[in-house]
């Protein structure tokens, strides 16, 4: 069984307009204004790097895009549908992994994914495609121990393993390689390349400048 | 009506009722409202203290809107 | 139709809010206090005894409108709610938090002096009649309303979490009033409430009238004078306050008459 | 969505059954509550007869309290409340599902107790029927009110006395009138008024706090 995500076979949604366009994005946090409104299309295939010194407001960019913030101003439109009304078939095209890894400590890794693609309501995906995602994750004999005994580089890479396993065409990814030791951070850019190759779209934040990422414009919040 | 301050105070014997709603009305009222003048003008002590100090330190502090 | 459109929106911006207040307030304590001192006239000088209770029920000059004004506070704090909730008017919430603490004074003052009022009538200081139970509940909420916006520490998230707070809290208070009147006529044959306003002479009732509107403007003063100062506190020096400490007037609104009243 | 929420149903199910002994404490803290009534007011039947109702009610409405404190708490810090929340369900029946996860490992328990503690106070007859009806019908909405104090305190200091003194008010006319209904049925006078406004309650209750409670997680989740 080749490891390797289900993103070929699941047919890309049709665009009607490029993936993802963000126009005069502002957020707040505790009555400041966080950073300057912020404006930029992503397209199928490019990854925008977003960089800044801690408390820019890298993170709640990232949940404002998801959806999860609410801006203070600005528009964020996702396949021509904003954020905010898009239907459940456009919000599952979105996949978000934020610095907390929505791990339950008392399931173990291999129920924990089953759980997180139960609960996006995705047809039932055989365990061994589970089981393979998992070993690809370096977690290979870790799958039957609850996530409450993993070391935290370990849940880190159990909350990825869902890369694997989703249909999303748009990842966005809020600090990826923490507490994840070189190879993972090998593995980690390879998967997003790879991802990038079918067409899909990543946004992501980090402190490490990950190597091996090919047409990654970046976004300064300064 | 009344005869008298001593009857108006005694109020026909529901003096202590009364006078204890009434008076424990106009305490509170007046407690509370200078309690509030009190916060006012300690708002404007502070903004008084940072005027000061921003024009003396001359670095432009980022203004926010409300 | 008159030509000139409300600006609905122009008070809500601070540096007009807090100019519109210190032209305001002043009038309004002066309603207050004259009204107060009639209210206070009649209720004392002119309003008969009662044939039953005798004077005690001069308490009710003061009962009935703190009473009515603490579930008034409650509702208009429920309204600015709504309005911050749905158009994220921040003024909105900060009248809804202004009005918090009066509402939740004058709702205890109703309740103590309701209780004054109920020892020489009924014997005791506390009887668990409907209204007192139900004014006793609101205290809750108010306190409840407080408390969760102080607990919070992002402001803008306690704003939004208080508001939806105050509008659950509005849709149960008549659930409330309704099963604690259920429940008061259930246990009844405890305790005859105060006589009605039925047979009420008409100088008590004036007394009656004078004492709420006198208690409304104080509200209202209370209140605009809090929330100018929530305002305040909330800036920081640069911004429209020091336009203001000088104390001219910010351009008027297109065509709406504004009261040029003497710079106090 | 079907899908998604009765994966989260059979999660929370789980949850609750992997931590059997959190359930287990609840049950007994009802238990032992009731039978604090006896002893502060005297093991003389005909006054603890009078009191019984009130008694039972009250320690079901302390026992929903301190139940719902982590009705959100957790999945809201280890993360999947934001993936509950980018999930294909609205959030108000995200909410719904959890709270009826909730109610049946916590709520129902109390409700097949309450004839066992009812008897132990001196209930007899028609008394001992209506009382876990009244429950029956109670609890739900105390799970459901209880539910908004829990969203409004998500992630506050001292969220559980501030819940209670948010939700107890709230919790007044369901008390009152599952009380009621029992007291009444003891006097032969029929609870057939009290159990249908508390069925009103329930009907009001179940598709209102839901929103509010969406409402409340959305702030929280900001």
């Amino acid at each position: 069984m080749r490891p390797g995500n289900a993103q070929a076979s699941a047919a890309p949604a049709t665009p009607q307009a490029p993936g993802l366009q963000v126009r005069g994005l502002a957020c707040r946090r505790g009555g400041m204004r966080l950073f300057a409104p912020v404006d930029f299309d992503l397209a199928a295939g490019e990854l925008l790097f977003v960089r800044g010194r801690n408390g820019r407001g890298k993170t709640t960019l990232l949940r404002a895009i998801c959806g999860l913030t609410e801006p203070a101003s600005g528009e964020i439109r996702f396949h021509g549908d904003s954020i905010r009304t898009m239907d459940d078939a456009r919000r599952m095209a979105l996949l978000y992994i934020g610095h907390r890894d929505a791990l339950k400590e008392e399931l173990t890794p291999l129920e924990n994914l089953q759980m997180h693609l139960g609960l996006r309501a995705v047809g039932n995906i055989d365990e061994d495609h589970l089981l393979d995602a998992l070993e690809a994750a370096g977690l290979g004999e870790r799958v039957d121990t609850p996530v409450r005994y993993l070391s935290q580089g370990q849940r880190r890479r159990t909350a990825l393993a869902r890369l694997l396993v989703s249909q999303a065409t748009l990842w966005v990814l809020d600090e990826p390689l923490t507490a994840l030791d070189t190879d993972a951070v090998a593995w980690m850019a390879e998967r997003i390349n790879g991802h990038l190759e079918d067409g899909g779209m990543v946004i992501c934040t980090s402190h490490q400048p990950i190597q091996g990422l090919h047409r990654a414009r970046t976004l300064d919040l300064g | 009506m009344w005869d008298g301050i001593g009857d108006f105070v005694a109020m026909g014997g529901h003096a202590p009722y009364v006078w204890g709603s009434y008076g424990a009305v106009v305490l509170l009222l007046g407690l509370e409202a200078a309690l509030l003048v009190r916060r006012r003008q300690r708002a404007w002590t502070r903004l008084a203290r940072q005027a000061r100090r921003s024009t003396t330190a001359r670095h432009p502090s980022t203004g926010s809107e409300s | 139709m008159n030509r000139r459109r409300i600006p609905w929106l122009y008070f809500t911006v601070p540096r007009n809010f807090y100019w519109l207040v210190q032209r305001l307030v002043p009038l309004i304590w002066a309603v207050a206090a004259v009204l107060a001192v009639a209210g206070l006239y009649v209720g004392f000088f002119v309003a008969p005894p009662d044939y039953q209770q005798g004077n005690s029920y001069r308490i009710m000059f003061i009962h009935v409108p703190t009473a009515w004004m603490g579930m008034f506070l409650y509702a208009l704090m429920a309204v600015y709610a709504v309005i911050f909730l749905a158009w994220r008017i921040k003024m909105a919430d900060v009248m809804a938090r202004s009005l918090a603490p009066t509402g939740a004074l004058m709702t205890a003052l109703s309740l103590w002096t309701g209780a004054l009022w109920g020892a020489p009538t009924w014997g005791t200081y506390w009887v668990w009649d409907a209204r007192l139970t139900s004014t006793l509940l609101l205290l809750f909420l108010f306190l409840g309303y407080m408390a969760l916006y102080a607990a919070i520490d992002d402001r803008e998230k306690g704003a939004r979490a208080a508001a939806l707070l105050a509008l659950i809290g509005v849709i149960n208070v008549p659930v409330i009033y309704f099963s604690v009147e259920w429940w008061h006529t259930l246990h009844q044959g405890m305790s005859i409430s105060p006589s009605g306003g039925a047979s009420m002479a008409p100088s008590m009732l004036a007394a009656l009238l004078l004492g709420t509107g006198a208690c409304w403007a104080y509200c209202a003063a209370v209140t605009l004078r809090r929330a100018q100062t929530e305002l305040l506190e909330r800036e920081d020096s640069t911004g429209w306050t020091r336009t203001v400490s000088t104390d001219d007037a910010p351009p008027a609104p297109r065509g709406v008459a504004v009261p040029t009243g003497r710079r106090n | 969505m079907g899908r998604s929420l009765w994966t989260l149903l059979k999660r929370d199910i789980t949850l609750l059954v992997l931590r059997r002994q959190d359930v287990m404490t609840i049950i007994a803290f009802f238990l032992i509550v009731t039978t604090l009534l006896p002893l502060s007011v005297g093991p003389e039947p005909e006054t603890l007869r009078a009191l019984a109702p009130g008694g039972v009610w009250i320690a079901a409405a302390l026992a929903s309290l301190i139940s719902l404190d982590r009705l959100f708490a957790d999945d809201w810090r280890d993360g999947t409340l934001e993936q509950l929340a980018l999930g294909p369900a609205p959030l108000a029946l995200v909410a719904l599902t959890k709270i009826t996860a909730h109610w049946l490992a916590l709520g129902l328990p109390l409700v097949l107790l309450s004839p066992l503690m009812g008897y132990a106070l001196g209930l007899q007859g028609m008394a001992l029927l209506i009382l876990p009806l009244s429950l029956a019908l109670g609890t739900p909405v105390l799970s459901l009110l209880g539910a908004t104090g829990a969203a409004l305190t998500l992630g506050v200091r001292a969220g559980g006395a501030l819940m209670a003194l948010l939700i107890l008010p709230l919790y007044v006319p369901v008390l009152i009138l599952g009380s009621g209904a029992v007291s009444e049925a003891m006097h032969a006078a029929g609870a057939g008024p009290h159990l249908s406004l508390l069925g009103a309650l329930l009907a009001l209750a179940l598709p209102l706090a839901p929103l509010a409670v969406a409402g409340a997680l959305r702030i929280a989740l900001d």
